[in-house]
């Protein structure tokens, strides 16, 4: 199953919810130039659990009519600028969230459930705009205690990056668990790895404590500093001078498309 | 180094986090929150010192301080488990009931200025017994009469699953708590070289007051020690820009030639 | 945290709920002798998601009223002496569940939340006969569809066995996550250890993954082969010729009192 | 090792299950199931010579063929996700509408014979499309004309969420086919040595049959090539006891001479 960027990409289709992790636990940055040249749009995308840069260069590619997630920002270097003008303008449609509700939709896809009940969000302008989201009185109380349930959220396609996968295609996710979350409930997960190992990772109960097995994995692609600018756990740190730079220069519309079309994009080997 | 030396503003809010966490076994903090960080350090240094029960500190997004092995839904199955005592939580806007908006100014959802969004605050503030509003910036546009969008109420109906919400309010002027049962802010305490007036100025919403509200104390000799060595140090391996800047800092208060001639 | 075993059996007391592992994810075996001389009795067994020796010699010792589970057998030694001959005779209150049912409990109290939705049940006895479940209409679709919720099981007390534990309080549980799940969801959770290591697991990444905090550890104690007869994934196998020793013995109450105060009762070394 | 040699009723079954599991993706098969687990190593292995899709297999609590990583949960997760393709089921008792009890049988809840429990197969039996009932013992009391208590239901009743159920019923003389719409069990082979007779005389519910049944088709050469190969093998690692056991027993089929001698 060891695929190109290119092969990876062409797995996504318009029109698709696709679901991308938080910054920390490993975006695949280096499938966001493949992900704008295949321009499959109206993507609803959907952030496990809020968003930043790769999130923000999909929307100002214009390849996004929804989000759904708890925040996007660039963290450190601010505010995501696309993303912002985009809700201004009414450009894209935000289904604003909270990061458990986020985790409670996947959770009950993982469980193959209709949905999961969270305390909470009662008395929220978060609830209040989400007509997907219903409130019941939870049955094993004598009277009233509302509470939300999230339905299930299944995305079509997972894309996230991993330090490393085997052979066999399974992916080794360390403790960042929200990747399994995402692909458990995803039909299609598109991985991104720094390197492949020849033996199993399956094979030792150490290494295989922090493996997504390849049941749940469609499509693996190898690309080194994959995340850049954003760390990889365990592995290099986040570029905030580049997150900087890419916030300043994306302020506009010209100033996004110039950095985007620029040699920049490559990360420093 | 002794409680009669220059102290920096962010000192007193350090230390002033410290005693609003008093008693907490385990504080979470924000990623990039180094205020709240420092004080729930210095808790823990004292705490220490003093031979008792260690407070534990986890720092979302930090691998340091990164005690959890469950992804980002751990810190709030954790929460929702009653293992997190204290919270910290910011605000685009705070309103005088509590409630808070980490979602936009204006309209919405075309917000006219828009926020990352309301993270895990929906949850958070309904159980974390304790979560302390942290806002710096001290001006009628944070500190609105009613918030334009409610990412987190300060306070719920009756019948409504609640164990957690405001406990207090800290910005760069004074201290805050919150009244749960009339469902407002009294303020507790002004900063050193701010006054009554002044925060009555800079609040957008009504709060109970004394007719002369005391100062916030200033951290004794010990606690100063403690927070300019051990949490210094400490603080450096997390937030080392912002340690710096308060090194800085602290040298230029106690010695102005130099820092000038530096 | 380094405690004996003794001191660990001190934490149970009469009555509480009491969560024990499947036999092959790491039970505390070393923690049954410990156990019954302490003699905290009335209590309710809850198996994640099955049992086997330790309950059967628990309910062999008088200490069980209450046992909730998917089942209860010695495996390949056949059917669990104590626990049939308790069932038959109506000395034990039995709660029959479904493997997935208690993960589901669980998982809601690992979620703060009073309920999880389960798909399956409707239509069988296991459902009937619990009265505590309930079974609502799917909110999220416009007629019928029933579906089962399952309360949060919150037991009072986890013990369990794994390989190793850190000085600082943390226990390696590798891919056992049944084992985090059974500490995120009890007040109180007793580990016994094959050896404590020096560094502590959360310092790199690969034994991280694998590691369960000591946030929800209350109390460690070193017993090596702690899991026998019962094998312990990447340790040693099970001792399948004591579990068919045990399942002889135990047909009657005067064996089952032979075999417990015997020397079998440790391991060999 | 042609067509015409001798085969034993284990590998029959085995061969059974097999054809069973045609055109499946993915598989889990409990613990303790050599023959479940046989069929399905043979699948794969028939599908792997012809170069077709790759057949997935997941033995319960077997490290070997453990690709879990999630706790035990993750079985169930996984068929809840659509991922499990088929599944096997015993039973205590397994009646005519297709009910299994694996809890005991008798009065509840103090049962007069008491089994383990039901295990997940109050869920399994929902949403595994292929669900294969497989009991060798093929005697009245295991099939029932009612059981004493649904651990989970043959069918269910229009508007509950069922995606999976019963496919076949396999035992040591006969294979069933289960009808879904009419919720019953139609015969549809007799094994070698084995007759309409018989069946009818060991089993306490009525099945629908054709009045001459066919009989079970014996494993082509190439097919028994690869179980008494490769699959045995394999097979080896699992259930070592089991296959030294077929082993032995196939050479005494072959061989009645040597099999005595030794």
């Amino acid at each position: 199953m060891l695929s190109d960027l290119e092969t990876l990409a062409r797995q996504v289709e318009a029109g698709m919810r696709l679901a991308l992790p938080v910054d920390y636990a490993g975006v695949s940055m280096a499938m966001t130039k493949p992900l704008i040249a295949r321009g499959a749009g109206d993507l609803h995308v959907i952030c496990v659990p809020t968003g930043g840069l790769q999130v923000d260069q999909l929307i100002g590619a214009g390849l996004v009519s929804t989000v759904e997630t708890s925040a996007v920002s660039l963290g450190e270097a601010g505010g995501a600028p696309r993303f912002n003008q985009a809700v201004k303008t009414g450009a894209i449609r935000i289904m604003d969230a909270t990061c458990p509700a986020i985790h409670a939709g996947l959770m009950a896809a993982q469980k193959g459930s209709p949905f999961l009940p969270m305390r909470g969000l009662i008395g929220t302008d978060v609830l209040r705009n989400r007509g997907d989201w219903q409130v019941i009185d939870n049955p094993f109380e004598d009277a009233g205690d509302p509470i939300v349930l999230i339905p299930a959220i299944k995305p079509d396609v997972a894309i996230f990056h991993a330090p490393m996968a085997d052979r066999f295609g399974n992916v080794w996710i360390g403790r960042r668990r929200e990747l399994a979350a995402m692909a458990y409930a995803s039909t299609t997960t598109l991985v991104t790895v720094e390197r492949i190992v020849d033996e199993s990772l399956l094979a030792n109960e150490m290494s295989a404590a922090g493996t997504l097995p390849s049941l749940y994995v469609s499509d693996i692609a190898v690309a080194p500093k994959g995340a850049w600018p954003y760390g990889l756990w365990g592995e290099y740190p986040t570029d905030t001078a580049e997150l900087i730079r890419y916030a300043k220069a994306a302020r506009s519309d010209e100033g996004f498309a110039d950095y985007m079309s620029g040699r920049m994009l490559e990360p420093a080997q | 180094m002794s409680g009669a030396s220059p102290i920096l503003p962010r000192e007193i809010l350090i230390a002033t986090v410290a005693r609003l966490l008093d008693g907490v076994r385990h504080v979470a903090v924000g990623a990039s929150s180094p205020i709240p960080a420092a004080g729930a350090m210095l808790l823990r240094a004292l705490k220490q010192q003093a031979g008792e029960k260690p407070v534990r500190i986890s720092i979302l997004g930090s691998v340091e301080h990164n005690f959890f092995t469950n992804g980002s839904a751990e810190l709030f199955d954790c929460a929702g488990q009653g293992r997190i005592d204290a919270f910290f939580l910011g605000g685009g806007q705070i309103d005088g009931q509590g409630n808070v908006n980490l979602v936009g100014a204006g309209a919405y959802p075309q917000s006219s200025v828009r926020w990352p969004g309301s993270f895990g605050s929906a949850y958070l503030y309904f159980v974390v017994p304790r979560v302390i509003l942290f806002r710096e910036e001290h001006s009628p546009r944070v500190f609105v009469n009613k918030v334009d969008f409610i990412s987190a109420p300060g306070t719920s109906a009756e019948g409504v699953y609640r164990r957690g919400g405001p406990h207090a309010l800290l910005t760069s002027k004074g201290l805050f708590r919150f009244n749960k049962t009339q469902g407002n802010f009294a303020l507790d305490s002004v900063h050193p070289g701010h006054d009554l007036a002044e925060i009555k100025d800079a609040t957008g919403f009504r709060f109970d007051h004394p007719a002369r509200p005391e100062q916030t104390p200033e951290p004794d000799a010990r606690t100063l020690s403690l927070l300019r060595g051990q949490v210094m140090d400490e603080l450096s391996e997390t937030y080392p820009d912002f340690a710096k800047q308060m090194r800085d800092d602290l040298q230029a208060l106690q010695d102005p030639q130099a820092a000038i001639a530096s």
